[in-house]
């Protein structure tokens, strides 16, 4: 080990891909076993929807008013989790930052998965999900198409782009990886990356086109992940419900989204780069600055919660107020304020650096994020409906088994795709990180002191 | 019949089919097509036929319309010819439906075997075994039989008194534990006569009810509901606008008093004494009237015991609210008092002060040639029951709905007496606690399946006439009664010329033809009677006068016997004596007050609930009313009920509603809550008690949030004062309204027709008849408790009750109550959100949800200010027969999808469709939604808002001032507007 | 050119590579191409100097995609609300504002496809045979530089790229078709 | 890749087809109907001129058009010469059939969420030929027209009639 640490101190092209190779390698048993436990989780949660489609939705514990619960709660987590993979994989990029390239693989790999499972769950929460299609324009004898002044046909759109789009960018991004492993491999693998790479070779032309679609998706992809996160929150600020009627959810939810995604991305990054014994690509010094973003947005959405509830008292509307009186005080006050726990107060931690260069303290702190982001959007959702303008008609919302089994089946079909993907395919860019090499160097040098304390 | 293109029969499929009844593309309608031999001429299958009949649920007697489609009657509504009802019926009545259909009726004879087990049996293996019973009785000797049943009108009692001569028996009962005893018996004391009196409120400028919950279940519900609407519309009286004064004298705060100006909280039992207390206020205060022609003196003397100082201690209301009833009360131009319970003390002193204040004639007025009574006296009934338990009876029929071991008060012992005859017969429809008891049971007719005829009072002959075939293989009781008469009786059933019940009442209308219309001729009455549903005259009043002789005796009205608390029981606004709770919708509507659905409780105050060491452990954000159970310690044994604390019941007092607590009535009532009969002594409804907390749990269910409205604009109400002065009162958690309503865009044109409607708050008393009658029309599942608790009650159209606050109570209503349906709102809000157009306009400003294009976002209940779209969480259930209710022409909704109020659609296109083809434009009135047809207080008016001289604009022109929308600051520009209720100012 | 020699030099790093390419631009050489295991800047400067090329022709492939999806939403969103003129909520048939954003989404998704197929044809990609002179090392941690002349002019350029710091220089008869060639 | 690709392309491929049949089934015009007794639309409509609301009698009435009772027939057939009450009392397909009990097959069916009354159209002066098809030269019934809401909705835009969604579901 201390010999690696010795000769690692200036890592050359060949120690990046070797690196990556043994990544790649076979998994083991604890592997598979890891995976077949996902794939168990994610069954479960398919029996729970076949059980709810067969059934209606009454199997769960919604009710009136709590029309919209976990599901679509589920959905903006998802949807919000991918975003800082875009982040970071394309606006990083944009401006050149250099500690991006040796994560932003597995952020963008967790931006197509997350999204995949975020588009599940409007189908989950459908009443009638075999008609889900009539969301989508199609020519048909009724004359009948969706109405596109609905926030869930702009959602539809938008996801179905943000996910094509993030798939095309992971996979351009990926084609001089694949030929690289492909020289390497053998047997099947070496016919699917053979396939996968389009026989990519390197050459100056082929180089020249890459970095200008390259440069292009990453351009569109920064705009669009803007505009992504701002639809999912007109889905609510679009409606006249006190808690959601609200011009500021735009930038509030896609900074949350990439504060939880950062969060994410932490909290399945350090044990990756332990497991595929990867630190010397993945240094601390690449963390460290992972922390600093998840720090700045948390920031930015404890001043945006503050503004939330500053205009509510500025409107000195009765009805707003006495929401959010409920949101704070009220029976489920509780969810509020450890929400608020954990966005707010656990990652003021962050500013201390020996937490930040600690792998434990940051993943325990990103799960921390997790929960907490995933409150805010409870909180936002199921609660403001709870206390609606009609008092009549309130009721405070209490999941039962099908949401939690399905829920957890979505975080059960996310681990195993991801963990499949960074097993098959290379998890760390081995392109960008040639390309940086001596910013790696500087990461390896930065970090040594850390390394031999570990 | 041809069940053709009919989706009658697929309605029959997609109910039962469950998960298979989604709207779309589930299995079409059967596939035969049947046609008739020989048509009928006045059916055509596609189009509803209508016959008039009348209502059985109470003694009441309003007279019905049946809808009838395809030989299956679905829908009840009022029967515009009847003087009682006059068009409207109430919840109950639109439920007899159920009753009808019930799940649980009696399919076939049944007899019950050694080891207690009930066999079927043939009808005519039953009959024989009925009448051979009979014959042996009446061979063993005299009053071997005993019928105990509720009364079935004149002709049907006579019949049955006939068929018991017959058999050599006279052991008659018609029982009917809501009885009339009280008001019979007072009748005679003061003036003479045992007849009932007519009450006119629309004719009084105060009314004082101590203890009758006449918008409830007290007397005659319906007509009482529409009086009491008249009386509440401000009216000119001594050269000023003013607002009739009514009080409520009771220890719990029920629907009817939550529409007074007054709730008096008088401890259970006293409210004759109050009743004395105001009439000697009134005598002291000398406000008799002259031409009562009683002597002052003697009424002063008779009073004279209960100075409102002695009263108020013993009742627990304040002089000077005494004082204060006694003058509304003396000082009216035209007052009335009601007096409710079971205590004939209370309706003596109300008469008396009736009479004194000279409102006998005018507010009370008695009826010259009042029917006979139909139901027995106690007395009698007892003497029946003696010789029962005696063992000089062998047989017992119990009959026509008549529940004697639910209801019987327990000193009477009907239960162990009935152990003690070798056979009881039970003739009925939903087997109840009585047929329990039976041995041989026959199952007969529903109301709605036979003849009758009902004499309510003078001058109204109601005539029923079955409305469709038998659902089920009964037989009309009668029948069977005639028939056992000639083959059992012998020789002596030669007093019954009748060969069956029909010829029975067609007989004794050709007399009343005789009688009252003797020009006509027999068959011409006869079907005229059959199209208006009876012959109504108008009846003279009778001069009556105030005895001396009860002046002279001493009254003790019965307080409360001793205990702690005192155990106040009030019918069930739904379930009357009991016999509505085997019908679904009766116990899915929550209770106009406590909103509680599926259960029975006990209301307590705040700090009674305390001292028992109970506190309000959970929220109405759970729906839950009440958690905590105690155990209530009465004379005749236990009950343990849930508590549902609540400030609109007196401190120390426990308030218990009636007519839960079946063992067996059915699926839907059995094992809910407790019967009170069973522990409240003949003659009054209430009770000392002990309570002590238990530490069982059990959740009362309500579809209600929170009960505080939280100043918002929902259900607005304004002092008289203010609507004199002519001031629009602030709504102070209303937030800026500068601007609203704001159209944005160019307002949308309506061409042709454009729906509205509007809702007098002032006159809705809570009753629910809307409730119901939407049901009814529009297909509308019934949940369940469970469902209810997760808030899916599926009603489209609500009563809303919210509590005043503290502070508002000086200003304001007593009660807020208001039916909320969807607004149909221009700017709907629901509309722009849905992705697939399943919910948009149509061009006559109709909100349309179209159900088959729904996907189940549910983001336009999210958008939805009033929170009035439904959501089917589950595919509804409709257990046989009641799937056979289903109206053909509203969509059976399935699993997944929203539905909402569509203000009957169905009815809008039926009534287009036959403009249009008759080629003339419609007529304002002639499409009526459900809700606006059945309500008795004529809340509800419907209308075309492009027409200038509808009903609905002139409503809202005539009340100005009192019109409103709700929540405008949504700017949702609602097409159903609001009148604001009325209150007086308390000083 | 029917057949001639292809000289394989091998850089251990990107500027000897990009020396190497400028080296051959100097000496009019322009059958060449460079293999590299990263974008690096320095090689395809040279390579488009010595080739004189702009940039890539890919961006008006995003353009015209981009265009096109904005033109496709509008013909959806307005023609079919036009198709069935339902009042909603009282807005107006086609209410244009929510409508932006459909533009928006689909601008962005054509672009980005036609953006990928752009680059794909450019690139010649998928293309499975493999070209003359590629190494698997040009992959991983070598740059190379494939030069096609006739006999009479190796020498000259393998002491020319010797200069520019090639490792070593291997000499390949070429097969027909050859290096692909894009002009 | 196909990780992503099968799981959803599956869901919409099950999802579509088992849509398609679900949606389509109700309306699905069933040529294929027998009907117990050789009624021939062709004799009765087509050479006889019997006008269709002569058996047909409550379409002007009524939501259904009705199917004739066995009275109307016997009201022709009784009379000796046009072969006595045999054709009509004794059905000639199913033997286990009552007489006088006709078990028609129905040809047209509409979904429930569908509320289709003949009496409009009739007034409206539309023909029943224009839905039904020529029966009056059919022997044996079968649909011509698929009767869905396309159907519907392109007659009611030709002829200016409502184009209310609420109108036909509700």
């Amino acid at each position: 080990m201390a010999a690696a640490v010795e000769t690692n101190l200036q890592p050359s092209y060949i120690d990046i891909d070797r690196n990556v190779q043994r990544a790649m390698a076979p998994g083991g048993l604890k592997y598979w076993l890891w995976v077949a436990f996902c794939a168990f989780l994610t069954a479960l949660g398919m029996i729970f929807w076949t059980n709810q489609i067969y059934k209606g939705l009454g199997v769960t514990g919604y009710g009136q008013p709590n029309m919209w619960a976990v599901y679509i709660t589920d959905f903006v987590f998802w949807v919000g989790i991918a975003h800082s993979g875009t982040l970071i994989s394309a606006i990083l990029f944009l401006f050149r930052v250099r500690w991006r390239t040796a994560v932003y693989r597995c952020a963008e790999t967790m931006t197509v998965f997350a999204v995949l499972t975020a588009g599940l769950f409007p189908l989950i929460h459908l009443g009638r999900v075999w008609f889900f299609y009539w969301c989508v324009p199609y020519p048909n004898e009724r004359f009948l198409q969706p109405d596109f002044r609905s926030p869930l046909v702009w959602d539809f759109f938008a996801i179905s782009t943000y996910l094509t789009i993030s798939t095309v960018f992971l996979f351009t991004g990926l084609i001089p990886d694949l030929a690289n492993a492909r020289e390497v491999s053998t047997g099947w693998r070496k016919t699917l990356y053979t396939i996968l790479s389009f026989g990519w070779q390197g050459t100056d032309r082929q180089w020249r086109n890459f970095s200008m679609v390259y440069l292009l998706l990453a351009g569109f992809a920064t705009p669009l992940v803007l505009s992504v996160h701002s639809v999912v929150s007109w889905d609510f600020a679009m409606t006249q419900l006190p808690g959601w009627h609200s011009t500021i959810f735009a930038p509030y939810f896609v900074a949350g989204a990439i504060f939880s995604g950062c969060g994410l991305v932490l909290t399945l990054i350090i044990p990756m780069r332990k497991l595929m014994k990867i630190e010397d690509l993945v240094t601390i010094w690449h963390l460290d600055n992972l922390a600093k973003v998840v720090l700045l947005t948390s920031l930015i959405i404890t001043y945006s919660y503050a503004t939330e509830s500053f205009m509510v008292w500025y409107t000195q509307d009765p009805i707003e107020i006495m929401t959010f009186n409920q949101r704070y005080y009220g029976p489920q006050g509780y969810l509020f304020w450890m929400m608020v726990a954990c966005n707010c107060a656990i990652p003021l931690l962050l500013f201390i650096p020996r937490i930040r260069t600690n792998t434990v303290c940051l993943f325990i702190i990103s799960i921390f994020v997790n929960i907490g982001m995933w409150l805010e959007r409870f909180v936002i959702i199921a609660g403001s409906l709870a206390t609606n303008t009609e008092p009549s008609q309130w009721r405070f919302y209490v999941p039962k088994l099908t949401e939690v089994v399905i829920t957890v089946g979505s975080f059960g079909w996310f681990l195993m795709n991801f963990s499949l993907f960074a097993k098959f395919m290379p998890i760390v860019s081995m392109t960008e990180l040639k390309e940086g090499i001596g910013w790696l160097r500087h990461a390896v040098r930065e970090t040594y002191p850390y390394r031999k304390a570990a | 019949m041809s069940d053709g293109l009919s989706r009658r029969s697929f309605l029959k499929l997609a109910a039962t089919a469950g998960a298979a009844a989604a709207i779309p593309g589930c299995e079409p309608a059967a596939r035969k097509i049947i046609p008739y031999v020989v048509p009928d001429e006045n059916v055509i299958p596609g189009v509803p036929t209508f016959y008039a009949t009348t209502c059985s649920e109470c003694p009441a007697g309003c007279g019905l319309v049946a809808r009838v489609r395809e030989g299956r009657v679905i829908k009840l509504e009022g029967n515009p010819a009847d003087p009682i009802s006059q068009g409207s019926i109430c919840a109950r009545g639109q439920a007899s439906l159920q009753g009808l259909y019930n799940p649980d009726r009696l399919g076939k004879p049944h007899k019950r075997a050694e080891d207690g087990s009930l066999q079927e049996i043939a009808w005519d293996q039953a009959t024989k075994e009925f009448n051979d019973r009979l014959a042996a009785a009446a061979e063993a000797g005299k009053d071997r039989i005993a019928f105990i049943g509720a009364s079935q009108g004149p002709t049907l009692d006579k019949v049955t008194a006939l068929w018991l001569q017959a058999y050599g028996s006279a052991r008659l009962a018609f029982w009917e534990r809501i009885g009339e005893e009280p008001a019979r018996a007072a009748a005679d004391a003061c003036f003479g006569r045992r007849d009932l009196p007519l009450y006119k409120l629309d004719q009084a400028e105060t009314i004082i009810s101590f203890g009758a919950d006449f918008l409830e279940t007290w007397g005659s519900p319906v007509e009482y509901t529409r009086q009491y609407a008249d009386f509440r519309t401000p009216r000119m009286r001594k050269g000023g606008l003013t607002l009739g004064k009514a009080a409520y004298v009771s220890a719990r705060l029920g629907s009817t008093g939550a529409r007074c100006d007054e709730w008096v909280a008088a401890n259970p039992g006293t409210e004759g004494a109050v009743a004395m207390a105001v009439l000697n206020v009134v005598v002291n205060q000398g406000w008799i009237s002259r031409d009562s022609g009683v002597a002052a003196d003697a009424v002063k003397n008779f009073a004279a015991a209960y100075d409102p100082h002695t009263v108020s201690e013993q009742s627990g209301v304040p002089v000077d609210t005494i004082n204060k009833l006694g003058a509304w009360f003396g000082q009216a131009d035209g007052a009335v008092a009601l007096p409710g319970g079971d205590d004939p003390q209370t309706y003596i002193a109300a008469y008396i002060l009736n009479a004194v204040t000279g409102n006998v004639g005018r507010t009370m007025v008695f009826l010259d040639g009042s029917p006979a009574e139909a139901v027995t006296r106690p007395d009698q009934v007892k003497t029946v029951i003696q010789a029962i338990r005696d063992g000089q009876v062998d047989v017992v029929v119990v009959a026509g709905g008549a529940n004697p071991v639910y209801s019987m008060p327990p000193a009477w012992g009907f239960a162990a007496a009935l152990k003690r005859v070798p056979f009881v017969a039970w003739m009925g429809d939903a087997p109840d606690e009585t047929a329990a008891a039976a041995h041989l049971l026959l199952p007969v007719h529903h109301a709605l399946e036979s003849w009758r005829d009902t004499a309510p009072r003078a001058g109204v002959y109601g005539l029923g006439q079955p409305v469709m075939q038998p659902v089920f293989p009964s037989r009309a009781l009668h029948d069977v009664l005639i028939e056992s008469a000639h083959l059992g009786a012998g020789a002596s059933a030669q007093s019954i010329p009748w060969e069956n019940a029909s010829d029975a009442v067609n007989a004794a209308w050709q007399d009343l033809q005789g009688k009252l219309a003797p020009d006509s001729t027999g068959q011409a009455f006869w079907d005229d009677a059959r199209r208006k549903g009876g012959v109504f005259r108008e009846a003279k009043p009778a001069a009556v006068k105030l005895g001396s002789a009860v002046l002279a005796q001493k009254l003790q009205p019965k307080a409360a016997s001793s205990g702690p608390l005192t155990l106040a029981a009030f019918p069930h606004i739904f379930f009357y004596d009991g016999r509505g709770a085997n019908k679904s919708w009766l116990q899915e509507i929550p209770e106009p007050v406590s909103q509680i659905v599926w259960d029975g409780w006990a209301e307590m105050h705040p700090d009674t609930a305390a001292q028992l060491g109970i506190k309000e452990s959970y929220e109405s954000t759970r729906l839950y009313a009440g958690i905590d159970v105690v155990q209530i310690d009465t004379p005749n044994g236990p009950i343990e009920t849930a508590v549902h604390i609540t400030s609109l019941v007196k401190p120390g007092v426990i308030a218990m509603p009636i007519g839960q607590g079946h063992s067996s009535y059915g699926r839907y009532a059995a094992g809910r809550g407790a019967n009170l009969w069973a522990y409240l002594p003949e003659g009054t409804r209430s009770l000392g008690v002990q309570a002590r907390k238990t530490e069982k749990r059990h959740q009362l269910v309500t579809p209600m949030g929170k009960g505080d409205m939280m100043g918002r604009s929902i259900i607005e109400a304004m002092s008289i004062g203010d609507l004199v002065k002519g001031v629009v009162p602030e709504v102070e958690g209303e937030p800026h309204l500068e601007g609203v309503p704001h159209e944005m865009y160019e307002p949308f044109k309506y061409t042709g027709h454009k729906w509205g409607m509007t809702v007098d708050v002032n006159s809705c008393t809570g009753c629910s008849a809307c409730v119901a009658a939407c049901y009814a029309e529009n297909n509308i599942g019934v949940e369940g408790k469970d469902n209810v608790a997760l808030g899916r009650i599926m009603s489209w159209i609500r009563v809303e009750r919210f509590i005043p606050r503290a502070d508002e109570e000086s200003h304001g209503p007593l009660l807020y109550i208001a039916p909320i349906m969807c607004q149909q709102c221009d700017h709907a809000p629901c509309e722009p959100v849905c992705p697939v157009f399943a919910s948009s306009h149509t061009s006559e400003g109709l909100n349309a949800q179209i159900y088959n294009r729904c996907i189940g976002t549910r983001f336009c209940e999210n958008n939805c200010p009033y929170k009035v779209r439904r959501f089917n969480w589950y595919a509804p259930e409709w257990p046989e027969p009641l799937n056979l209710q289903l109206n053909p022409d509203v969509t059976v909704r399935g699993a997944g999808v929203m539905e909402k109020c569509t203000f009957c659609i169905q009815r809008i296109t039926t009534a287009e469709i036959n403009a249009r083809t008759e080629n003339r434009n419609l007529v304002d009135g002639e499409i009526i939604p459900a809700c606006a047809q059945a309500c008795p207080a004529r809340a509800i008016t419907f209308g075309d808002l492009n027409d200038p001289n509808s009903a609905v604009l002139k409503r809202r022109a005539d009340n100005k001032l009192r019109n409103y929308t709700m929540l405008p600051e949504n700017n949702a520009l609602p097409q159903v507007t609001y009148l604001r209720t009325l209150y007086r100012e308390k000083a | 050119m029917s057949d001639g020699i292809a000289l394989i030099s091998t850089f251990s790093s990107d500027d000897e590579c990009a020396q190497g390419i400028e080296a051959l631009h100097r000496a009019h050489v322009h059958d060449f191409s460079a293999f590299a295991p990263f974008p690096s800047e320095k090689i395809l400067e040279a390579t488009s100097e010595a080739r004189g090329q702009g940039r890539s022709p890919v961006r008006w492939w995003v353009l015209t995609g981009g265009i096109t999806g904005i033109l496709t939403a509008i013909a959806l969103t307005v023609g079919t609300s036009y198709e069935w003129n339902l009042n909603v909520g009282g807005r107006p048939i086609a209410s244009i504002p929510p409508y932006i954003i459909i533009m928006f989404e689909l601008m962005i998704l054509m672009g980005g496809l036609s953006g990928l197929l752009g680059f794909l044809f450019h690139s010649c990609l998928p293309a499975f045979d493999s070209a003359a002179g590629y190494r698997s090392r040009f992959g991983a941690d070598k740059f190379g530089l494939v030069v096609r002349c006739a006999e009479n002019e190796v020498s000259r350029l393998e002491s020319l790229l010797r200069d520019a710091g090639a490792e070593d220089i291997a000499r390949e008869a070429v097969i027909t078709q050859g290096v692909p060639s894009h002009h | 890749m196909n990780r992503i690709l099968i799981p959803v392309a599956l869901l919409l491929f099950v999802s579509g087809i088992g849509t398609v049949a679900f949606s389509q089934r109700p309306w699905a015009p069933r040529v294929d109907v027998q009907q117990p007794i050789p009624f021939s639309h062709r004799v009765h409509a087509g050479i006889n001129k019997i006008p269709c609301e002569y058996c047909h009698e409550y379409a002007r009435r009524s939501e259904t058009s009705g199917v004739p009772p066995v009275q109307r027939c016997v009201g022709c057939h009784g009379s000796a010469l046009l072969g006595g009450l045999k054709p009509i009392t004794q059905p000639w397909t199913d033997r286990h059939q009552e007489p006088f009990e006709i078990r028609w097959n129905r040809v047209y069916t509409l979904p429930d969420f569908v509320r289709f009354v003949h009496k409009p159209h009739i007034w409206a002066g539309v023909a029943c030929q224009e839905c039904h098809g020529p029966v009056e030269t059919m022997d044996r019934v079968v649909p011509v027209h698929e009767i869905n809401m396309g159907f519907c909705l392109n007659c009611h835009v030709k002829r200016g009639a409502t184009q209310d969604c609420f109108v036909c579901h509700h």
